[in-house]
């Protein structure tokens, strides 16, 4: 056990991949001797050479394009896309021959793409977006959003294994904020299990990625008033671990859902609609979702602040949900 | 001004030799034409007969482009064909019966009902599925160039466009980082004048697609794509030189589409007098007549021929409505790939 | 009134509103003598000429930016996708620049692009898809999903009269399969405001496009059994009616919804979650979601079927709704 | 192949009058030189004080190429400039309070701290707000390139892209429709070497991006974009080309991108030699020297054209300052137009 931060954390799991399997490569814009926006590739040109860790055009979709080919040939690419915004590009790419090849062809696509995500340092509509919502509504595609170091890590071990492509959204915000306890040496954290990141019995909070820590914050702050707050970390939003969230909603009976994306139609409705069709009987209160308002990301800090959930706003919400 | 290379067209038997085709491979080709021909003509019929749901679409006229192209190709190269290419799934080995299954949406096509047309790839042959999002598989096939240059490996990609796809952001992006890492890709446009209705002035304003090769770093070459052998000379040497480490290669293949866009069009936009003209070039027509003159090749043969094909195909229908329909449920099956299926080696 | 097909109450507003205001004009591939894929625009460049009615490249970037572009400065543009498909290539431009131009910028884009949708004549993977729910979640973007040719053409006015980008799905499966009474001449069917297509007490379906006349057959059956189902036709998702919703389902106390487009993540989602929040009191049953399986559409017709709600699901669905 | 034509540099007061140039215009010019180096370099202080939030990007060496295309704009022309452009809102005359207040999210800012950096836009300037997606408004530029062709009015748009950004298929589609259509909108391709840390070899592999004009129908032009006045002569030619229903251009304006990529970034891989060999060609320097030599500019205008400016930005940060941060609830509002904004005229 090593205490990492969740930069370090993927850029480890980058560095054992690539030493334990020569089929993985690295492809994305600056990645090379510069190391990535963030760093998290520095180093592995150095080792690996030129034509494992690649520096690619500006062209997100030869880059993602271009990963779907080799990973049909057998090599196991690791995408990465310079801030998540960027995907909008590679859409097409993911959505249409990425996401539905298995299915037409039976041609697996064993794919990982990187994505920076969400915002909290003023990167302004374009650098802060969490998009995972809008990938989570297409069959043929995984999505990965780890919240901590560990998960950081044993996910993306998890999603370079998986025979299909994986979005694996790393959260900007966490890279140098979080730190924790990584075990060492390779190891998985599965697909479409969720971690109980607190336990509790009065509510439940489903979340995923930066928002697990200000739920965490949010509940330290209302366990003062005596309400006890679960809270469950998706870890994966495809496949999402419904029984975790209907189990512990059986227990508490009520449910918040968090995340920093949108609100109309991010992935927090699906969960919501989901627990309102199969848990039914089992709820004492509405489902309470917080999310960001329907706008783009703004830049300027007060406004940010006003965008992305707040540990305040979370903290209320459990206080409406316990008096309900 | 023109930028890109003009190939010659071909003349000799013993210019053929040389560029490696034995009096034997040269009656494969003309078999491949047949075929290519025959499973579209065959599917029209299928289609006008309410067995073919959907639309449907021929390559009529491009015959000797994509058999040309597909006949200098390696055994482990890999090619992304699209809805014209027929000659590429041919010539690849892909069997008559489940092409027709799979127009069919019987269970026993390649894409087991769950993709329809020409949409399916058999990739221990090499294929790459098309996906109607016009060039989409262009950058995939490139990616298959760059894992084939990572692994260093001896392999060719060759990925197919249209004077319309030329348009589209896809086509550059691959080109462009084809030619900055100096992939082993051969970009083949099949260059047939017209993208459904729209002619090409209204789709690109060079005067050859191949001179786009420049803005890449790489040669463009413009060949007749009527004249099979001539079109199997220049894909051979372009993907000889990417095998090579020569880099990439844009062959803008010249032919017409000498039928709708689609079985529902019957292009009456298009004029007639241009139909007509290209109608004295029909690819297999010519390739007939060349064989005749230079290899020597009698109606008996040519008899025997025709009628295997014919036999062929009529077995491939048969075949292909013995195929049932899919189970419903299956449907739900196939979206994700399990783990195991990564032990099977994909593209060998 | 005229009694008009779907498709020709398209048509019939596109050649209106290009006598009306010389401003609009239409740009997509093979819009011009051709007519369109769907003969949509059958008969308006001999009219109008090649300056209104634009033959473009098949470059659906250059289509949706050039048509975000003359917006911009003072035009009209109907922009058609050849079949909706497609419009996953202009992903970046419309979720980019075109939503979130007024945000940051401040300047209007009053941009319609038509979109041929939806399956139901094996079509395959990618001429059958229903791509409104992943727009739906991103602010900046209005949506209509007109059912009827009164709204096909109503919308449509509407939709040129937005000064926001408006997507505009029109259901390829309705275009000569539904006839109906048009008004005469210019009218505007305001967005947001559903329509009840069929009155009822038992049990709300929601649902829009070609799901409408699938519900209504489906609430045809079930009126033999005595249950009465209310149809509300959302027409536009963005902005949707949400106070209709809830109204009806004060009244019914039962909600079931229905969409053709997958159900992970689906728009359908949204209405649940949101009916589950603030209609929690008058619901007397689990809420019922009718989608689309998590799966690319399937070309083979029993496959086709096996995906796309069916009018007995709908029935079915009622039944169950109704004997809770 | 060069296949661009290689502009000549601007020799004489003489030649520059024939160009349209009066003295008074090229003082002008000389003024947004240093007004916009001016503003880059407040800005990097403010940045570094903490007191702009978020990142902080600059143009320095790409002045001259900046100033000298928007000097050959007309009024009602239109321009989709990028984050090494400011030298063209100092010339369609964005305040540079504004631009302060935009880089500290200030209400006053012209995004009103809805978005920071240079990413704001004066509809009634005539600029369009850049996007980060790189080059995303280049088919939008072409979009008012087809609205002016639409109304047959003599306005020109003009749109700026990088030399990482040529790799962008968004480049290829929207030069391909403007080639096609023969519209009336400049390209400008700030060629500074690098993209982030990605130097030209590994962007594009033609000899020049303006090679790539061949492909899209249309002439390129490469202009030292050091030399303000040849960028200006050479714009000017494509802008009235453009104007006079000549069709497109594209524009390579060679410079150096002079500082790290954002504030951020020591560029740390960049030779050393590189960019001494470019601080030789430092744009203002060289106009300055020009100015004396040609122009008899004197110490004393000079001093000053200094004085002012250095007046006009201590006001300009001053003023930022004082305008408020936005309110909170202001996030919520904006996201869609209301009807009446379509009666105001927006890029009049
Ligand atoms: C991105 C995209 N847009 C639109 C279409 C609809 N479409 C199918 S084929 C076609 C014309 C294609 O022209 P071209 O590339 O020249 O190929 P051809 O059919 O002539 O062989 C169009 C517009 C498509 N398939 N993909
Ligand atoms: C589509 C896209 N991908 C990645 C980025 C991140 N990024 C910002 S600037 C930049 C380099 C741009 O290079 P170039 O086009 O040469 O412009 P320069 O910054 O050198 O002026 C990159 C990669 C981006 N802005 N847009
Ligand atoms: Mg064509
Ligand atoms: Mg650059």
């Amino acid at each position: 056990m090593a205490e990492l931060t969740y930069v370090q954390a993927i850029s480890q799991a980058l560095v054992e991949e690539l030493r334990r399997d020569e089929r993985v490569f690295v492809i994305g814009q600056d990645v090379g001797m510069f190391g990535g926006a963030f760093k998290v590739t520095k180093g592995l040109q150095e080792e690996f050479g030129e034509w494992r860790v690649i520096d690619a055009p500006l062209s997100e979709v030869a880059i993602v394009g271009g990963a779907i080919g080799a990973a049909l040939v057998g090599l196991r690419p690791i995408a990465e896309i310079q801030f998540a915004d960027f995907v909008s590009i590679a859409w097409d790419q993911l959505t249409t021959v990425a996401a539905k090849q298995h299915y037409r062809a039976g041609t697996p696509v064993p794919l990982v793409v990187r994505l920076p995500s969400g915002g909290g340092f003023s990167g302004g509509p374009f650098h802060s977006q969490s998009p995972e919502s809008s990938f989570a509504h297409v069959p043929g595609l995984k999505i990965a959003c780890p919240a901590t170091p560990a998960d950081a890590k044993g996910l993306l071990v998890s999603a370079l294994a998986d025979p299909n492509p994986v979005l694996y959204f790393e959260h900007k915000h966490l890279y140098r904020r979080i730190k924790g306890e990584v075990p060492d040496g390779r190891f998985a954290v599965p697909f479409g299990k969720a971690r109980i990141h607190r336990e509790g019995s009065d509510a439940t909070v489903v979340t995923w990625g930066a928002m697990v820590h200000t739920a965490a914050e949010a509940a330290e702050i209302v366990a003062a008033d005596g309400i006890s707050a679960e809270i469950l970390d998706l870890r994966t939003l495809a496949p999402w671990d419904r029984e975790a969230v209907l189990g512990s909603v059986a227990k508490t009976s009520k449910l918040l859902v968090l995340h920093e994306d949108v609100r109309t139609g991010g992935f927090g409705a699906e969960i919501a609609a989901t627990v309102a069709e199969e848990a039914f009987e089992s709820l004492d209160a509405p489902i309470t979702r917080i999310a960001a308002p329907d706008t783009p990301v703004p830049f300027s800090p007060p406004l940010e602040r006003r965008f992305i959930p707040q540990v305040e706003d979370v903290a209320r919400g459990l206080r409406e949900l316990a008096a309900y | 001004m023109a930028l890109a290379r003009e190939a010659e067209p071909v003349g000799s038997l013993h210019e053929i030799r040389e560029a490696g085709l034995a009096r034997d491979d040269l009656l494969t080709i003309y078999r491949h034409l047949l075929v290519t021909r025959g499973v579209e003509e065959r599917g029209h019929i299928l289609y006008r007969q309410g067995k073919i749901p959907g639309s449907f679409y021929t390559g009529r006229g491009n015959e000797a482009a994509a058999v040309g192209v597909a006949t200098a190709m390696g055994p482990h190269d890999v090619g992304a064909p699209l809805h014209r290419d027929m000659g590429v799934q041919i010539v690849r080995g892909v069997e008559p019966w489940r092409i027709f299954a799979n127009y069919m949406g019987r269970a026993g096509g390649p894409a087991k009902g769950k993709d329809g047309n020409v949409h399916m790839a058999d990739d221990h042959l090499g294929l790459i599925a098309m996906v109607s999002h016009l060039p989409a598989v262009m950058p995939v096939a490139v990616g298959c160039a760059l894992a084939f240059r990572i692994r260093e490996e001896a392999r060719v990609a060759v990925t197919w466009f249209g004077d319309g796809a030329s348009a589209r952001g896809d086509t550059h992006e691959a080109m462009n980082f084809a030619g900055v890492r100096r992939l082993p890709v051969v970009f083949v446009c099949d260059n047939n004048h017209w993208a459904y209705s729209t002619p090409s002035h209204l789709e690109y304003a060079c005067d050859r697609i191949a001179d786009r090769a420049q803005a890449y770093g790489f040669e463009g070459v413009v060949v007749d794509g009527t004249d099979v052998l001539a079109v199997y000379r220049e894909a051979g040497r372009a993907i000889e030189k990417a095998r090579a480490g020569g880099g990439p290669t844009l062959l803008e293949c010249e032919t017409m589409r000498m039928e709708g866009h689609a079985a529902h069009d019957d292009a009456s936009y298009v004029p007639r007098e241009m139909l007509e003209a290209w109608a004295e070039r029909d690819p297999i027509d010519r390739f007939r007549a060349w064989l005749r003159e230079h290899a020597g090749l009698t109606e008996g043969e040519e008899d025997d021929l025709r009628s295997d094909v014919k036999r062929l195909l009529e077995d491939a229908v048969r075949r292909a409505e013995e195929s049932p329909l899919p189970e419903p449920e299956t449907a739900l099956e196939g979206v994700y790939a399990e783990p195991g299926e990564l032990d099977v080696l994909h593209f060998p």
